[in-house]
């Protein structure tokens, strides 16, 4: 048994380069790892291409940090406020400087997760015939169907060097519980060469096998599990705690400009030293309004013998 | 001065064109109150598929700001991978699906990813999402829009999701399958497209609109429907299961 | 709200048709829908094509008894016993007439299925490659990568017409749990144009819909839910019953010959009128050996708000 | 005669080709039992992958007959799609796999489709399975076979799941990235492949077998490696074990 749980601060430090390919979202609006976002842009890695589908305001912070050099996303912006400044920003004037954008549709950006997983060079899709796509993203190529000569898009493989995940629970060698709506985190977690896990609980190894079909990823994959409670705050946890749609109307009005949002950055980034204390700022009663009011207990099932 | 907003009525007019049973790819903001007010009176059976995974035939009582908040995975009739409802979507399996977007042009091709050149864009947009998807297989799609010059122009700058693209059998030859555009909804009218041509065409105009008002917020010469006719204003109950949807007004208002 | 519930006579006479393709088995080894396979014979269906990657004994019953004229499968015979007496007959004597076969692999039927799911025409995998599969089975063809010229093998789409699928729980409306070893249950309820569930149990709407993550496919596919407990005996059903294997060593037995299969087809399919008098014939004490003694229930998610 | 049975040593022989802290590919039979002895003796943190889904740590105590046997499926550290763990196949992340097979030839390529014109086959065999996709793309493979010249000719009638192909280079020229085989470990000895040529050779021979015995029950002029040496005879506790898990003598009696 390989215990692998460490602080956020550690996994972050061992297994995310500058450079290097991050794979986070991958369960679209809700499960975002916010935490592991914050641990990135306080130890400043630069250069990292980011991948996700739909990133709500984590890829905006993390682009204006400048810890961004690529993204390959299909949608980037603040998901209930509209646009995303710093994503604008960089997008349109280099601020805080240029960023190579590859655009993908959602079906794209998971094919190509799914190429990835099963190392395959490409999945053919009829995603982005006859749109700009494959114009403003060269990877996205028209070919001819091998069958029948008919026009399909070949989207290549996607292989992030590391994907991380936020869970409800995990163990301490890796394996994970996830519910709720779950995006690309299967394809993101299998196209990855390793995944670092943040969970809101970390529980014993018998509370996760004793329901092998809830597991999202082979544990072997699994380089860190850090425990970092409300760590994808303000992005919702089922079963744990709602979105906290102010806080996303908050960071949009205070990433208006580059000084708001370097004020921003130190109030709720910076300053902090990690996710406890990011916790402990928003306050018991703010806290306290987004747990849960109203249980809805899964019907059990028997994997008995 | 009639008593609802034009997002008020986009939201309606969009709710009428979903179909009882139908399997729906429903977007954010607007459409997902179109979905749940069609739910709620004339479409009791219209199955919604979120591209996050999820399908839904319980409607929801609360306003959700995406389409992960928890009351919208809680009672699910499936909770699964974005790849498993996209298949069913490029499959073909869902009538209808709705998108938003920046630019809507004569053909009804759909910008959300750019402003001005792509290599040095005046505004960087979200980009697709699933828009790009929906637009491409669905049985036929729906935008909403506010009309505008700015909006609507002859040909969006940079297609995010393919109409017509330049009208005729133009999504047949490109390799589509899905239907494409049957409407667009904005705050001054519906949109159609001719059979023959996929030209967009003025279908009806909201209440108190006037034809010259539509034609000059339209960035090309837009023909008129010969069935041309007012939008039907609100019911009574459908302005009601609206507002008590949007209770703080935050999209309708 | 649509009530799909109906006898399994019923299921089988108005949704499965001469002619049709069929798959079963989507779970490999277990969950293997016998009782809906039994009615397909007892209904004399013809000239179908079976597709399954392990159809363990359920192919064979099918292939002797004259149902099945084309097989797409990875694996055909008896799993715990080794070959298929009669589909052996059929591929090498054509007993009771010939079959048509065409090989896969698991990886290749899983992406075929995948690619039939999706709608596009074809999945490349290196799964083929070198072997003689391209040859005995020339729709798994060998093409150039567009993207850099490496040798590919393009699995073509599989589009059932019908995916019948044995589950542990579902509702009138056509939702689903199912747990255990689930195989290629995924694509092949998406890959399929319509779904037939046969159930252990069926229970209200609000137990199915308490753990959406669980259910298994989109109902508005599933055209009849079939009340049929003991339906994947002589194969284990998890957390209800556990697998015959002295079922399949006796039927292995009883179907060297014609002639002892025929006898066999009479007694445990032909003479019975449905699952009930199977489960009745097999007999209290041999059923209550199969079934539970230790239960092991999954540890439960709060999915609450 | 040795206290043990050929099926044993076979089992036996299997289980020390596991190192510990792998991924391995696990079939049915022998190798399941080969796979339980290794996690109970040498490699207590291998992790066995099972096409139906399963990624198991914990050993069972049950013998299985099948790898969806409900014992195998509660405690199981992943029960996913068949397409996952094949994912994980293809994309290289499996060290070692096992496969059964009717026939193995010089160059390690196994059939287990038909014996005979595959359009007419004097026997038509159970196909695939895994077989193929576990030969062409895990890191290295096995294949366990009974030692005779029919089971061992000098080709194959049928490749199911490719071995060296023709030798030397073959598999890289084809395409393959998977390692292919490094040992067949039949009731008479081991096999390995010369790292050139990747011809087979004789690397052990099981204990009271003669060299003669195993050059006439082989289908090909068989080389013998530099290095032959005996295969060790199974220790007591591997033997105990076994036989603990195949308590009837099932596969190995």
């Amino acid at each position: 048994m390989v215990d692998k749980r460490m602080s956020l601060r550690e996994a972050i430090a061992r297994f995310v380069s500058d450079g290097d390919t991050v794979a986070m979202g991958a369960a679209l609006e809700g499960l975002i790892p916010f935490a592991a976002g914050h641990e990135l842009i306080r130890q400043r890695r630069r250069g990292l291409t980011f991948i996700g589908p739909i990133s709500d305001a984590l890829l905006d912070q993390l682009v204006g940090a400048g810890c961004v050099s690529k993204v390959v996303v299909a949608w980037a912006g603040n998901v209930s406020e509209g646009l995303g400044h710093n994503y604008r920003r960089a997008a349109e004037a280099g601020i805080p400087h240029r960023i190579q954008i590859e655009d993908h549709t959602n079906l794209t950006l998971a094919l190509g997760l799914l190429a990835g997983a099963l190392g395959v060079p490409y999945i053919p899709s009829r995603s982005g015939l006859g749109s700009d796509l494959p114009a403003s993203n060269p990877t996205l190529r028209v070919i001819a169907s091998p069958l029948d000569g008919q026009p399909l898009i070949a989207v290549p493989a996607i292989q992030p060097d590391v994907a991380v995940l936020h869970v409800q629970r995990a163990d301490a060698e890796g394996r994970a519980h996830c519910w709720g709506a779950l995006g690309v985190t299967n394809e993101a977690g299998l196209a990855s060469r390793r995944i670092i896990l943040t969970a809101e609980e970390i529980v014993p190894g018998d509370v996760i096998l004793s329901d092998p079909n809830r597991i999202i990823a082979p544990h072997f994959k699994v380089v860190a599990v850090a425990h970092a409670p409300g760590g994808a705050h303000p992005s919702p946890a089922q079963g744990y705690y709602g979105r906290d749609h102010a806080f996303f109307g908050e960071y949009h009005r205070r990433s208006r400009t580059p000084d708001d949002f370097a004020a921003w950055l130190d109030e709720w980034v910076l300053r902090l030293p990690d996710r406890a204390a990011y916790v402990e700022r928003l306050g018991a009663e703010r806290w306290q309004s987004l747990t849960l009011r109203d249980h809805r207990f899964a019907a059990t099932v028997d994997y008995g013998l | 001065m009639p008593d609802y907003t034009p997002q008020e009525l986009m939201v309606i007019a969009a709710a009428r064109e979903v179909r009882d049973g139908e399997v729906v790819f429903v977007g954010m903001r607007l459409p997902l109150l179109a979905f749940a007010l069609a739910k709620r009176t004339h479409a009791p059976n219209a199955a919604g598929l979120f591209e996050n995974g999820i399908l839904r035939d319980r409607p929801i009582d609360e306003l959700l700001m995406t389409m992960s908040d928890p009351p919208n995975v809680s009672g699910a009739s499936w909770c699964t991978s974005l790849l498993n409802v996209m298949a069913l979507l490029h499959r073909g399996s869902a009538d209808l699906g709705f998108i938003g977007g920046a630019e809507v042009d004569r053909f009804g091709n759909v910008n959300s990813s750019y402003v001005g050149n792509s290599r040095a864009p005046r505004v960087k947009l979200p980009g697709s999402g699933g828009a790009c998807d929906i637009a491409s297989h669905a049985g036929r799609f729906i935008a909403i829009i506010e009309h505008d010059r700015r909006r609507l122009p002859e040909r969006v700058s940079y297609v995010t999701s393919p109409g017509y693209g330049s009208g005729g059998d133009w999504r047949r030859r490109v390799g589509l399958r899905g239907g494409g555009p049957s409407a667009v909804i904005t705050t001054l009218g519906v949109l159609g497209f001719d059979a023959e041509t996929k030209e967009a065409e003025l279908r009806s105009i909201h209440p108190g609109v006037a034809l010259d008002d539509v034609r000059a917020n339209t960035g090309w010469p837009l023909r008129v429907s010969g069935s041309l006719a007012p939008t039907p204003p609100p019911a009574r109950d459908e302005l009601e299961i609206v507002r008590a949807l949007d209770k703080d007004g935050i999209w309708t208002r």
